[in-house]
Parts: C-alpha cells; structure tokens; sequence
C-alpha cells in the first residue's frame, strides 16, 4: 500500500501539505534555480498591494534568537507588473498557486481580489489581514473581529477562487477573529503571521529597524503559532493552514496534529532553499515507521498529554 | 542549477589572529563561481543563529572552492573553529559578480578588510587570461596588520601593489582610499584612451568614499547588506538604485529597488544613491 | 566620579536595575546557596494564592527553541505558610522585597494585597493578573483593560505599599492595558509575563504539557518583551519594569533605552543562579565604557534607527 | 556554598560507542558531593538549549569530579564531542543523595541505565568505609551492551554483581529487575535482622517496579525528571508524594509537592506516589 500525503485545502487538492509561505519565496521562480517547485504541494506569493512598493528603509531585518524580526514593509511590484512579469511563469506550475493580498483600505482589497481571482493559474487568494487600516486609523484589519469579518466579506464576494484569511497572532483572542472570518465566508485560515518585536542598538542607541518595529518569525515562535493553530482549529470547521516556525518533518506532525490540513514554511527556506523536500521526506518517514498511509489520520489526533 | 547541500571542509589555512581559509568540496559550486560572486555559508547545529553567512568566492581549484574569512563576530567565530573534515551547509554560487575589463585598460582594485578576496580572485583571473600586470594597480587596506587577507599572494602576483592599515602596522598608515586617490589623479591626466576601470569592495563607508574618487570614470563597486537568504527571496538586503524610465513604485519615483545579493552584489558606481 | 546604578520604582530606592521575576526564584532562599542576594535591586517572590496549591500534575515543562513552556500553574505555599515558613527570611534581606500575589476573584486579590501589605519586610506588590478571572467566565484579568482596571482599583485601596502590575503579553493592545491600571492607580507596571504555547510529543501524539498550554519564556521572546516595553513606556507616566528574555548586560542596557527603569530577570537564571550578578557587572563595564555615569542617563534614550 | 562557573574539562574516558566519563575540576563541589547527588551541565556558547543537564556524581578523587554519561540526544550528543582542555558551566552539588546503610545489614543496589554510576559511587563509598562486599548485591541492567556503564568496574569490588541487558547482548537476557526480585524473595524468607536495604536508581517504569517488589521492606529509590534549574526555584521537576499530618494544600488533602532536584532525588519508597 502506498503512503498518501495527499490533502485538500477549501476544495485545492494539494499533492502535499507542505507550501512555502508569503514573503519568503519571491514569486516562486527563484526557487527554481534549486528544485522542481512542482514538488510542494503548493505556494503562496508575496504580498501584492495595488501599486509597487519599495517598502522601509534598511536596516530591515535583525537576527534573534532563534528567530529574525523583518520590517520589509511589503517591498512588492506590484498588480499591473506581478500580472505582466510574475504571472506568466506561475501560471506554468502544477502545484497549487494561491496568492496574497494586502492593501489599506476595504476597496484595495476587493480590487485586488476581483482582478487577481479571475487571472488563469491563480487557485486561491491569500488576503493578508496584518496591514493598518488607513480608514479606521491605522490598526491592524486583523486587531479586530468586525474589522476582519468585514474585509473578508467583502473579498469573499470579489473573489471568483477561495479566500484564504491570514490571522495576526496580535491579539487577545484569536478564536474570535477566526470565527468572525468564518462566518464572513472565508473558505479556510492560515495563521500565524507574524509577532510584533524590536531590537536596539545599544552602540548607536537607535532602534535596529528603521521602521522601529518589525515581525518575528522563526523557530522562537513555533510554541505560540503551534497554540494558536490548536485552539482555531478546534474552534473553526474550516481548514487551517499553520505556519510559524516550521524546519522539520517533525514540526510539521505537531501542526497537523495540532489540527492544521497543511503548513506553509518561511524563515527555515532562507539559510536552506530545499528544506520544503526535506521536510517532505521526513513526514512520509514518520508516517511510514508509525504506520500510518494517509497523511489525513494525524490530522486533529492531539489528546490530551 | 545552484548548489545547496552539506559539503566537507577539505583545508584550513590560518592567515593571522584574525584571518583564516576554508577550502571546502563542491563541484557545482566551482564549476559555475566567477569572481565577486559570494556563497552562504551555515555551521550545522548551531541552532540559535538562523541565518546564513555570506563569503565571496577566493579561489577555485578543480572541485575546490576556497573562502577567506575575518574572525569579527558569532558565526565567524565558531568557523574560526572548523577543521578538516568538518561539514558545513553552503548555498550558491549568488550575486552578479564582476564584469571583466576589456584587455588593455588600466585597472584599479581599490579592497577594503573583507573586500580583498573577491577582487583578488578577480585579479588571479584575468591575469590567467593574459591581462598585463603592469596595467594593475592594487590597493587593500585594513584596520591592522593582523586583518590583513592577504599579503605575500598579492606582492607574488607583480601587479603595482599598495598595503596600508589604519594603525601603520604594516604598509602605508592611513585609509587605503588616500594613496588611490593621489595615484588616480596622476593617471588621470595620462594618455589612457579608454580611461581606467575601478573595481571597489569593502566596507559601505569606504566604497562609498571610492565613489566619490571615481566620479564620472567607469567604477564597479560591490556592496555589504545583511543578507538572510542570499537567493532573493527575502527583501532583506534590498537598497534603492537609481530606476530607469519604465519604472514606477508607489513610495517614490526615480529609484528602483535592487536586491544586493541578486541584482549585486556588483553595482555600477553612477547607479547607487547614497544618502 | 563613581558609577551610580541607583534607581527608583514607586518610590523605591533599588541599589540597581536587576530584580529576579517572579515564579524564578522561590521566596530567595535557595539563591543564598550561591550568593548574597542583597546584591540585588530587589527580588519578586513566586505568585501567592490564598492558599497552598499544588499546581499542574507533570510533565509541567518543555524546552523549545531558544526558550521554554512552563505550566507549573501557580505551586506555592499559600498566604499562611507564606507568612509563617517564609516571611522570616525575608524580613532580614536589605534588598527590595516585592511580594507577587494571585487570585481568582477581585476578593482573593484584595485580602491578599490587605494582608500582604501590612507585614514588615514587604516593600510592594506586584500582580499578576494573567490568572483565569473565574467571576467574569475564566477569561484573564489581564486581557481586557476593564477587569485589570477593575481589580487594580480595589487591590491599591486595600495595599499600604506600591502596586505593581504584571501585564499579560497575551492582548491585541497592551498599551490600553497600562493606561487603564494606570489610572486605576498603579504605582508602576511590570511586563511581560509567559506568551501562551505549546508543543506536542509526535511519538505519543499527547500534549507536552499536562495542561495542554504553557507559558512561553526565554531569550526567544526578547523582541517582543522590548517591544511592548518601549510601547508603554512611551505611553503611561509611571514607572515601567522590564522583563522577558533578559541574560546579559546588554539584554538591560536595550530595556532601559526601550523606557524600563529596572529589569527582571527568570529563566536565564536557572542555568546560571548567578546571572544577576554577572549582569550588573556587565551593565556597569557598559556605563563605563560609554561615558555615562548614572544608569538613569540611559532610560529611554533610544532614537528612531 | 554551592557551586557556580566554568570548570575545565581535565580527561575523557569513552566506555563504548553511547557510554563516556568526564573529569571535571571543580575543587568545590568535589569537597561537598556525596553518592546520590547530581551536578548541573551546560555546554558554553549552546544557545538555543536554554537548560543545564543533570548528572550524577560518578566518583570523586580530589579536586576531580567525574560523571558518566549515555549519548541520548541533543546535549549528551554534543558532550560526547567535549575533550580535555574544554570548558563546561556547571552548578552543584544538588539533591539529598542516599542514607548510607548501618554497618551488618545486606544491601541491594539496583540501577537501570543512567541509574549505575551514582549506584556505584554509592558502593564505592561503603566499601571504603569497610563494608563487606559480601553483603552488596549490584544488579545492574541496560538495553544492551554498548549501554553498559561499567563492568570491569563492577565486578572489580568483589560483590555478588548481575548484568543484565534487554536483548541478551551482555549477561543475562531481561529486565535487571527479574533476577533481583527471585534473589530477593530468597533472602526474604532468609534471618537477616534488620532486613535489606534496597538502592534503586533509573528510569521510572524500573524504579516504580522496584518499588512493588521491594513492597514492606527499606528502599530508596532515586527518581529521574526534567530539570529546568535544579537548585529549587522553578517548580518543573515537583512531583506529589505522600504528605505529613500537618500539610495541607489546596488541590488536595494528603499529598505534599516535593522537587525532585531539592527534597529529593532519593526519596523512602513508602512516600511515593504512582499513578
Ligand atoms: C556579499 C558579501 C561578501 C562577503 N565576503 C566576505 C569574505 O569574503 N570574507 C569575510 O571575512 N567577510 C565577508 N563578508 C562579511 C561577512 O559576511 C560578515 O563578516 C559575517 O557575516 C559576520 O558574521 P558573524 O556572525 O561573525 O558576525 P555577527 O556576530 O553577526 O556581527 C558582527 C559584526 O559584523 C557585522 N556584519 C554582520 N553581517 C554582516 C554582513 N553581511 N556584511 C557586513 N557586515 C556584517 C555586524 O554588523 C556586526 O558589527 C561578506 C559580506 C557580504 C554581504
Ligand atoms: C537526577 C538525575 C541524574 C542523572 N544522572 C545521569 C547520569 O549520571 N548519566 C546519564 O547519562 N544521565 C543521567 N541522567 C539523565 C540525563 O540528565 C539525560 O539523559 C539528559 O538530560 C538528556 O539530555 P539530552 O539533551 O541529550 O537529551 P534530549 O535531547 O533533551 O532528550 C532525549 C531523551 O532523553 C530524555 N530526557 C531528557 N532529559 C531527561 C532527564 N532529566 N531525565 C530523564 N530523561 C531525560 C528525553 O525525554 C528524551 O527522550 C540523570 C537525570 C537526572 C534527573
Ligand atoms: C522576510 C519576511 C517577509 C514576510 N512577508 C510577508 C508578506 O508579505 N505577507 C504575509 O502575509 N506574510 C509575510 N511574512 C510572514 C510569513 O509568511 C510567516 O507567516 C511568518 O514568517 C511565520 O512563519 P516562519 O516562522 O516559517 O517564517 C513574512 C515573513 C518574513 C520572515
Ligand atoms: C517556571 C516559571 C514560573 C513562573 N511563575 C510565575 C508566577 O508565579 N507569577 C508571575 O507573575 N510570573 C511567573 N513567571 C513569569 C516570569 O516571572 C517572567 O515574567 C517570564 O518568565 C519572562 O521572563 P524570562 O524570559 O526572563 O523568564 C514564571 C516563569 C517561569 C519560567
Ligand atoms: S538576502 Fe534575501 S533577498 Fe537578498
Ligand atoms: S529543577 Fe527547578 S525546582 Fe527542581
């Protein structure tokens, strides 16, 4: 009997549950230059906003302890040229291509949305809810529960492909801004982004980041991401998608365990561009030492410890 | 396709106090690096620190790539440690490199502490090729005399070769940008028909500071920028450029993002903005 | 001219910024074993409870990245035992004692704090308030401005020394948080407690932890410790206590430019008890090094990056 | 006063491929450490393992602390590559140790793996003290011979001695407990006084049987449990046992919190808890 890695993600049949996450692939074609990205079971994009964006200024990025802080600010080129230049070459890959969007206002995102859902090759449209909201003041759209739920209805009318809410990890009560997204249409959730931080110079005595604050990825926040997954799953009858923190096929058994259909990785791919195959070998070796045939049986199977 | 796997460490050589080699097994990777091209390198369980460490390429030899290395900080520290044998987890070769000269044209290498083994090995290679060593002119400063990369593979080479350190602990004392400028002047004023080129590696004060030099002549300058993934997927070491006419960003007109370990490290010196 | 470290909190004179967190140091005795702690600015008791409890069953800790889980769930030896074992001993230190106290009610926080607050030898009082609030359905005091207001009212009515409380990391916005004990009348803020996580073991497909979620410390949450430090510090006008993540001198030297105006120290101190002391070593070799010749010259100095 | 600091490493022994033996210096927890006791480890520069790894005190010869110890994951992999002249942070000596026995009665040491070297030391320690090695019974087991800790060691001190392992690679095929409780329920019928003594030292699931069989009679058993400090401040190693008439707590009536690190690690097998 062969071993299924096989998983469906709002109706996308992904080959497996592996994907790369957003910010931290490109568009997909530099990744080309070391594997058959065909391989993933899929990948998600940068951030597109409706014009480019050259983002902060360096100093952007600072390393942590066993995680970074970013503070790009969503460099990106782009709708007219990620359409022109980025799509062309997505378009030609078999595996799952889902896109992310973000903008600072509801009408940013329904654009996007409209335009991007009914492009060829794009199988669904991550919508990046971490961004301040211009209209209510510059809070994060993902802050709130309403504030959520309303850009995703919105999106979820646009949209012609699944939409795939991103959650902040900001918040209080994570749950409750899954549910509202759920309720608002959304076909599934990916979380987490990432955690407010900064670092200081304490030569310059000036923040690291020109932005001053930046996210935090990497294995520090697994423990945190792997929480929020665990509860928004329980909670949500829609999938989830984790991501934060993931290196290893083991990481990826405690997500699916935790209750996520798939994962996404970022920050491990940097110093390691095949980690994405990596990891896929060492979650079919899991499953085939414990027995399992289909990558669906671990999927929620945490009890209690 | 570009490499990314465990290799060997297959030789050390220790330099200085400071400075030390690491000859290390990858066919791929020599069989595609040129000069001004750089690797990423990764100690394998040091787990706390994520990112890779960015090298230029020294030298190649058969499946050989070697890298030249300046103790300054956590994971330099521990490479200082490595030994025959040892493994390491490298990615590339990354980044532009630089474009040779046309034969014939005199040339200045203008190096700066870690900026000595890229052009270095740019030097080896078009002299292999037959470029003239009496056109080449080759500054390498450094703090102290115990940072210096490289000494007796520069003299050996018979190019005109200058050494300062800031310090005076060898060489000229002073920034390795004065005795350029002075010499370039004189040239300058020469017969050369096609003008000279610059080549500039080092730190961004000191490139900088060769840019000014070089204004209006032909001068390729290669950048520093953290560098957390090196195969521009991060946006990480991006820095603005002056844009061409097609393009447009929302934050500003006129400049255009580049990706120093993509689109660089090698940049034309009229390209960069400094601000 | 000498090097002063001396700072103040709430009116207490700290012989330096270096305080042990709460929950990381028992009631001091043990330290005795390795140093005088009136080598300290000051030491923070373990939670007390009105009475003794026992906590969570094992396992109650996991390591992770750069960090680790702990759901100890609030052992201690209850107010009796805690006056009558424990008092003792710390009446005799010289060093600031600040008393950590923990309920379940508003009423436990309020006889605790009365009680507290009358014996000698008790300096302050600091609140954790990211207990479960089994008044108001389990959720944290600490995750809504209103409830931490709520008991920080009534525990500075019944306290005849400082109140301190302790914020939780775990809100969409802690700066409201601070703002709100603020004006319920804190006399300085402490932060950041344990971000919840978690981990699960893949061979037994069980939670790590017995009680499924912990608290997220260590060097891995550094950047978001100072990051909500330099947020409230820039936004409340009493005093603020750092803490999460902090093992060096110059892990202190980014808190007190953040804003902090004396730092906590936990997990790093369990490796290495005598951590404190190497750290204020450090912090002084800093100082010195860079001309300053007060510790305050550095509190909140940082400029934008 | 307890110990804190940087020690250096002062000889390596390997027993077998997952088996060695670290010399430490440290004069002052040589001069206060006693069998049972154990001694924290954590290696410099290991950054994103935040805790120290608990120990046994193997042997102590005069400013020489010795500790023994199985290759069995992230820390202890990492030892495994620490040589003479290296430096680990260590604190100690921590825990209560073992009650020596009263001179005359028959003593029975068990050890399952980790549970042989402070069982040794233990036994090392009353022999010198002119105990007849007629009276010790060592029973010692493993899964399988590489995981031996000692052997000429054991049968060296010239008491009655059984090896088993899991898979018969070494002695006897079995549990170490199996050939213990036959010997044992001999005795037991036998005219000693006072009745046995019993050590046991290893990982839960053997000390727990160690405790149904030796059900009635004198046993302390060392106990094994995560140990985030190991100086009593964390609360992580805390297990229930059975408590005083005077305690009372709030989740229940009857038991008493005891850290394993502190209160412990031997505990009379009468207090425990097993659930
Ligand atoms: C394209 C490129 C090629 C390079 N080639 C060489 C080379 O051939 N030989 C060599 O010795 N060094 C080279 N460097 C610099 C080298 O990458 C850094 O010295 C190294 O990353 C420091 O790592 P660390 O962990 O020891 O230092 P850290 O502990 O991380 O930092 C120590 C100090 O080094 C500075 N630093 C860290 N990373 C960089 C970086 N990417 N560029 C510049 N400064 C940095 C930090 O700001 C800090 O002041 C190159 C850098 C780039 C970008
Ligand atoms: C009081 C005491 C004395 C000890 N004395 C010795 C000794 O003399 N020699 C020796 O080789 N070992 C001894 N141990 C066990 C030793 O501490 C562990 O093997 C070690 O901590 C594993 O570290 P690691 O990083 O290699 O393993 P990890 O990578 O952390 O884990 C590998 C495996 O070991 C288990 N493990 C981790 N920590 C412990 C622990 N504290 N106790 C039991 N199992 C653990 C894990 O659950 C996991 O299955 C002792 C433990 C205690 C509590
Ligand atoms: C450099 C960088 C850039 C990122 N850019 C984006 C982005 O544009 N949009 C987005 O939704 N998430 C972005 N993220 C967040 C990641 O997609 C991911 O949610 C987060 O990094 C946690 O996963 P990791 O620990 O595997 O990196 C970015 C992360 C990094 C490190
Ligand atoms: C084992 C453990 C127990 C803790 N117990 C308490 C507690 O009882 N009360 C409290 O307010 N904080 C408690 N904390 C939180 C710490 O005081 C501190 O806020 C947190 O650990 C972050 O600091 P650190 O990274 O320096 O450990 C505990 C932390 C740990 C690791
Ligand atoms: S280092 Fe990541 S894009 Fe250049
Ligand atoms: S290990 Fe921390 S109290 Fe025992």
């Amino acid at each position: 009997m062969g071993l299924s890695l096989q998983t469906e993600i709002a109706g996308l049949k992904l080959k497996n549950p592996i994907l790369s996450a957003s910010g931290c692939f490109g568009y997909g074609e530099e990744a080309t230059e070391f594997f058959d990205i065909n391989q993933l079971g899929g990948m998600v994009t940068k951030s597109i906003t409706p014009l480019p964006r050259t983002g902060h200024p360096p100093p952007k990025v600072v390393e942590t302890a066993s995680g970074m802080l970013n503070a790009i600010g969503l460099t990106n080129v782009g709708l007219d040229r990620f359409i022109m230049e980025k799509l062309p070459f997505l378009q030609k890959l078999s595996c799952t291509v889902i896109v992310n969007i973000a903008g600072s206002t509801v009408n940013d995102y329904t654009m996007l949305a409209g335009k991007i859902s009914s492009l060829e090759g794009v199988d669904a449209i991550e919508v990046n809810i971490s961004c301040p909201n211009v209209d209510s003041g510059g809070l994060e759209f993902g802050a709130s529960p309403a504030e959520a739920a309303k850009v995703i209805r919105a999106v979820k009318k646009a949209s012609r492909v699944p939409v795939i809410p991103k959650l902040s990890p900001n918040v209080t009560d994570i749950v409750a801004v899954a549910k509202a997204v759920e309720d608002a249409g959304a076909d599934a959730v990916s979380l987490i982004n990432t955690l407010v931080g900064t670092a200081i110079d304490i030569q310059t005595t000036r923040f690291k980041l020109s932005n001053r604050f930046g996210g935090l990825s990497g294995p520090a926040v697994k423990p945190v991401a792997l929480a929020m997954v665990y509860k928004v799953a329980s909670a949500v009858k829609i999938p989830v998608i984790g991501v934060g923190g993931i290196s290893s096929g083991d990481d990826v058994v405690e997500f699916l365990m935790a209750g996520a259909k798939a994962v996404q990785i970022g920050t491990a791919c940097f110093a390691e561009p095949t980690v994405f195959l990596r990891v896929i070998d060492e979650l079919s070796t899991y499953l085939k030492k414990n027995n399992y045939q289909n990558v669906n049986d671990i999927i929620g199977a945490v009890k209690d410890g | 396709m570009k490499f990314s796997g465990s290799v060997e460490v297959s030789g050390k050589t220790v330099i200085s106090r400071n400075i030390f080699s690491l000859d290390i097994v990858s066919p791929q990777i020599a069989s595609q690096a040129s000069p001004g091209q750089f690797i990423q390198v990764k100690i394998p369980g040091i787990n706390s620190v994520l990112w890779p460490r960015p090298f230029s390429v020294r030298k190649i030899k058969d499946d050989i790539v070697t890298v030249s290395i300046k103790k300054c900080g956590k994971v330099t520290g521990l490479l200082y440690d490595i030994n025959r044998g040892d493994r390491l987890y490298v990615t590339g070769p990354f980044g532009n490199g630089f474009i040779l000269p046309q034969m014939g044209r005199s040339i200045y290498l203008v190096a700066g502490g870690a900026g000595l083994p890229p052009l270095l090995f740019l030097c080896e290679s078009i002299l292999e090729k037959g470029y003239s060593p009496k056109l080449i002119h080759f500054y390498s400063g450094a703090r102290y005399v115990e940072e210096l990369f490289a000494n007796d593979e520069l003299t050996s080479l018979g190019v005109h070769s200058v050494v300062t350190t800031d310090d005076g602990s060898y060489g000229i004392k002073g920034l390795v940008t004065e005795p350029f400028a002075n010499d370039l002047t004189k040239v300058h004023s020469g017969k050369d028909d096609l003008g000279p080129v610059i080549y500039g590696c080092g730190p961004m004060a000191m490139v900088k500071k060769v840019a000014e030099i070089c204004h209006g002549l032909e001068c390729y300058l290669s950048l520093e920028q953290l560098m957390p993934c090196g195969w521009g997927v991060c946006n990480g070491c991006a820095v603005k450029i002056k844009a061409g006419d097609s393009d447009n960003t929302e934050d500003e007109k006129g400049f255009r993002l580049a990706r120093v370990c993509k689109e660089g490290p090698v940049f034309k010196a009229s390209e960069l903005i400094w601000d």
